[in-house]
This record gives C-alpha cells, structure tokens and sequence, in this order.
C-alpha cells in the first residue's frame, strides 16, 4: 500500500492544488475511471473547503492534512483538520428541489453531495478537530 | 474561473459565459456579478456553462442565489446552458435539475417554459 | 509564508505528481515566471529522482519529503530523503562536450542541472539522509 | 510519454516520434527502443522531439548512449528534431547542442554535415 500525503496552509486558493494531487494519485495504478475521478475531485474539494473553513480563526497557522491511500481494490482519501469538530448526523436536511423555499438555501450541499459522490465516507473526531475519511472502490481487474 | 458578459438581441436576455473552474475560491466573483446584474434591473440571465470543467456547491449555491433573486421579478430567471455531462451530473445528483432551466443553448434556455 | 508538504513513497512513477505539485505550489500569488517554473519543474525532477534512488534498497519503505517554501522574494523547495547521504563536491565533472569521450557518459548530469536552473542549491546532510535545498528568486513586484 | 517509429524514404533514416514527458520513469522505453533499432542495424535515426514538453538528464543520457552507439557504425547517427525553446534551453545548459546534430525540422536533420 503507498501512501501520499499533503499539507496544505488552509487557505481556498490551495484547493486547486488538492484537487490536482488526488486526481493524480487516484491515476496511478491501477487508475480510477475517468467519470469516478470526476467524483473525487468534487468530494474531496467539498471535504477539504470545509475543512478550511473550520479553521478560522482559531487555527488559521496550521496545516489540513490529505492523505492517500492506494490500495489495489479502493483508493481512500483522509482530510485531516484542526476545526472545532461538529456532528454529521445532527445536519438539517435541504428542502425537496421542488418545494419552493429550495431556494432559500445557498448552501449545505458539502456533505449530501460527498455521500452520493464516494462510495464510503466516514466523519470521525480527532482529539483536536476532525478525520473525515472518503472511499472510492477500484473497479476489478479486466481478467487476463 | 472566467467571466464574459454579453447582451444577446433575445427577448432582453444577457448571456454570462463563464469559463474554467467555478469552486468555493472563484464562486464569489461569479455571485457578484449575478447580483449586481439583477439588483441593476438585468433580471433575465443565462449562464453559459459549456466551458465550465469543475464546479462545487460553493457555486451551485450562488446559482441558486441567482435564480431567487431573479424570480423575484415578474419575468426573471436565472437560466443555464450546459450539455457537458460531468456538470449535468452534479446537478442531477443534488436535485438542481428541477430547480433551473437547462437548456442545450442560448435559444433553448431562452424559449422554454418558465418553471 | 506559507508552506506546503508532500510525502510521497520512493517509486519513479511519482515524479510527474511531485513535478505537479511543485510548479503549481510556484505558480501561486505572487507567480514565477513560466520560464523559471520550466527550470523548477526539472531542477525538483533530478533532486527528486536523486532522493528516490538513495531509498533504494534500504528506505524502501520510507517518504520521501518535498515541501515549498513560498515567500514574497522567493520560492524555496526542500527534498529530503533517507538515504545514505553523498558528497557532491567529490563528484567528478563531465568531459568538454566537444571531447570525443564525452559520448561514455549516460548520467552525471542531474547536479550540475540542478546547479545551472536554480539560484541556489545547497545539500544538507540530515541525520539519516540528505536535504536539498533549491531556491529560485521571484521577479522584484511592478511598481504600482 | 509516447512513442512512434516510421521509416522515412530519406536516405534510409527512422524517425521516431516521441511526445510527452520523457523522465527517469519513462526513459527506459525510449533507450530499448533506440537500442533495439541501432543493434538491428538501423544506425540512421532521428528522434523527433516536437511533441516532448518536458526531458531531464536521463533522457538526454539515453540520447547521448543512442549517439555513441549509432555513431559506431559508418555514417550512423542518432540526430534530434526540435524547435521547441524549453527543450533547446536544457540541450543549452548541458552543452549538448554540441553533440547533437539538431535540426527544425527531418529535412534539416537528415542534410546536416556530420559530426
Ligand atoms: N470539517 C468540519 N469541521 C467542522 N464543521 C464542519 C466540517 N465539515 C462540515 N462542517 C459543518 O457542517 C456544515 C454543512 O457542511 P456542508 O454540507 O459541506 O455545507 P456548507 O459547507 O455549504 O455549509 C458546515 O456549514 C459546517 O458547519
Ligand atoms: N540525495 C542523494 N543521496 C545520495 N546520493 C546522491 C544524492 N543525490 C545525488 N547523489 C549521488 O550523486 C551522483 C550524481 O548525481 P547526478 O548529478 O544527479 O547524476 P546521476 O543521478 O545521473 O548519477 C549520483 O549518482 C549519486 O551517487
């Protein structure tokens, strides 16, 4: 299993940088499918502005950490932060698209739009801020 | 992210092409440009997002923002033009697909049934 | 200043991330020039493929660390790697390129490169392993 | 990196078109490659490097051996197509470019004088 790991200072304009590092260690052998790689930059970009932002102020001098995990049949991906922490489960949930006061919310799409995108996504505390952990399955080796 | 701002000769509509990577860093210019727009009295818009490769919830938030403001008006609307499947499909998976007009070009968004 | 790290697992395949990541973390406010990012990608290219080759066969198992340095006037890399550390005033230089035995030598041309591309290398030895150190100065702002 | 071989009707020389990044990782292919076509006794080869955006030592290592063996045979010789400034300026800094027989084009490489 080969690990990479990248630190970054939490700032937005980091995120780019992110996105490009995953993308292309997801890449690597055995590749993820181009349309999953799609998937992940968006998870990823949703876990990791979130991570940036419970940041401020407190620990606006450290680092988020992201780290890889590749391993033959999944590729995972932690977003390591030093924010206040918060709880998944107590989130409200967004109006129907087709009720009218849909509209009144401009944000709260992080976490629905990470569930549907990984295949596995867990939140876990971290003594000092948050882990959250995101899986994308390989698909299986063509056989030979 | 790049921003073009165009009048069209249609019905009053303006086309705002935006180009590149909408996300969480760049999403506030497009916001400003919306609102300014709308608060200016341009409440007919289409966003071009043919050449949008990425975008997050950070900018399908001011989308949303957008389409609020300018139904607010008899008339107004946010619309999208968007046939690259990678940004149709993240806007099937959060439900937005119900919320904005989509059309495959300027005429299609221009002339389809408001919602 | 700001400082972002990438650990990657000394394997070969990995260049093209670290080139990525490099030249990217450079491009970022205030941005090098794209000619000094060109001699940036390469001189990080060589130290790196340095750095992994010295894990070779001992630290097989160990990162090897890149991590950029952005300052106002300058942007700094550091690669450190754990292998068994080198002298590079004891390398011996490569023949005149007009002398005939100058075709005997397929390698040797990594630290002079890096020499000629950069505006200041040092190598650091570090315990059980090696740093290098590769600065490029950024272009003095316009005047407003 | 990518590679392409075609014979030419110049003179018996191979081309071999190369694109990409030729680095430490994929060097390698590109020295067979060389090797096998020189030892099979094609020693007129031009590598054309107009689609390579990026080449360290280890490939221009590969290219110095292919050089030396090619450069063996009567009238063998490994030349260089390249117009592109970022790859002239590594050749440059290395003192290469006097070495190689470089040419802007396989006309230019194939009718130069040797070396
Ligand atoms: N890593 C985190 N640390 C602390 N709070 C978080 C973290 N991730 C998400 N949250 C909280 O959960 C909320 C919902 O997140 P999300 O669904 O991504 O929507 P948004 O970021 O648009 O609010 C955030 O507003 C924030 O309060
Ligand atoms: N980080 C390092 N750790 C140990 N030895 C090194 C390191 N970097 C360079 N060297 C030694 O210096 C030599 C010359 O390096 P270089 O000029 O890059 O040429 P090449 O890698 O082609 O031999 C290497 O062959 C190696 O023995």
């Amino acid at each position: 299993m080969a690990e990479i790991v990248l630190e970054i200072p939490p700032r937005l304009d980091y995120l780019a940088v992110v996105r490009l590092v995953v993308a292309t260690a997801a890449a690597l052998d055995p590749p993820l499918p181009e349309s999953r790689l799609d998937d992940l930059r968006l998870a990823v970009t949703e876990a990791c502005s979130n991570a940036i932002k419970a940041h401020r102020p407190e620990a606006a001098d450290q680092p988020v950490v992201i780290s890889c995990h590749l391993d033959e049949d999944r590729f995972r991906v932690d977003i390591r932060d030093r924010g206040p922490g918060f709880d998944p489960d107590a989130l409200r949930s967004l109006p129907a698209p087709t009720d009218p006061s849909r509209l009144q919310h401009e944000s709260g799409l992080g976490i629905p739009l990470i569930k549907v995108l990984t295949d596995d996504v867990t939140f876990q505390p971290a003594g000092d801020g948050t882990i959250v952990s995101m899986t994308l399955k390989r698909p299986p080796a063509p056989p030979i | 992210m790049e921003l073009e701002i165009q009048d069209t000769d249609v019905q009053g509509w303006t086309v705002v092409t935006a180009s590149g990577e909408i996300d969480v860093a760049t999403a506030p210019e497009l916001r400003d440009r919306l609102t300014d727009l709308i608060e200016a009295g341009t409440t007919r818009v289409i966003v071009d997002m043919e050449d949008v490769d990425f975008i997050d919830s950070t900018g399908l938030g001011v989308l949303v923002g957008g389409v609020r403001r300018a139904r607010g008006s008899e008339g107004g609307d946010v619309r999208l033009v968007c046939t690259n499947p990678r940004i149709l499909k993240v806007l099937q998976a959060t439900g937005l697909h119900e919320v904005f007009i989509i059309g495959a070009d300027v005429d299609e968004a221009v002339s389809a049934e408001p919602r």
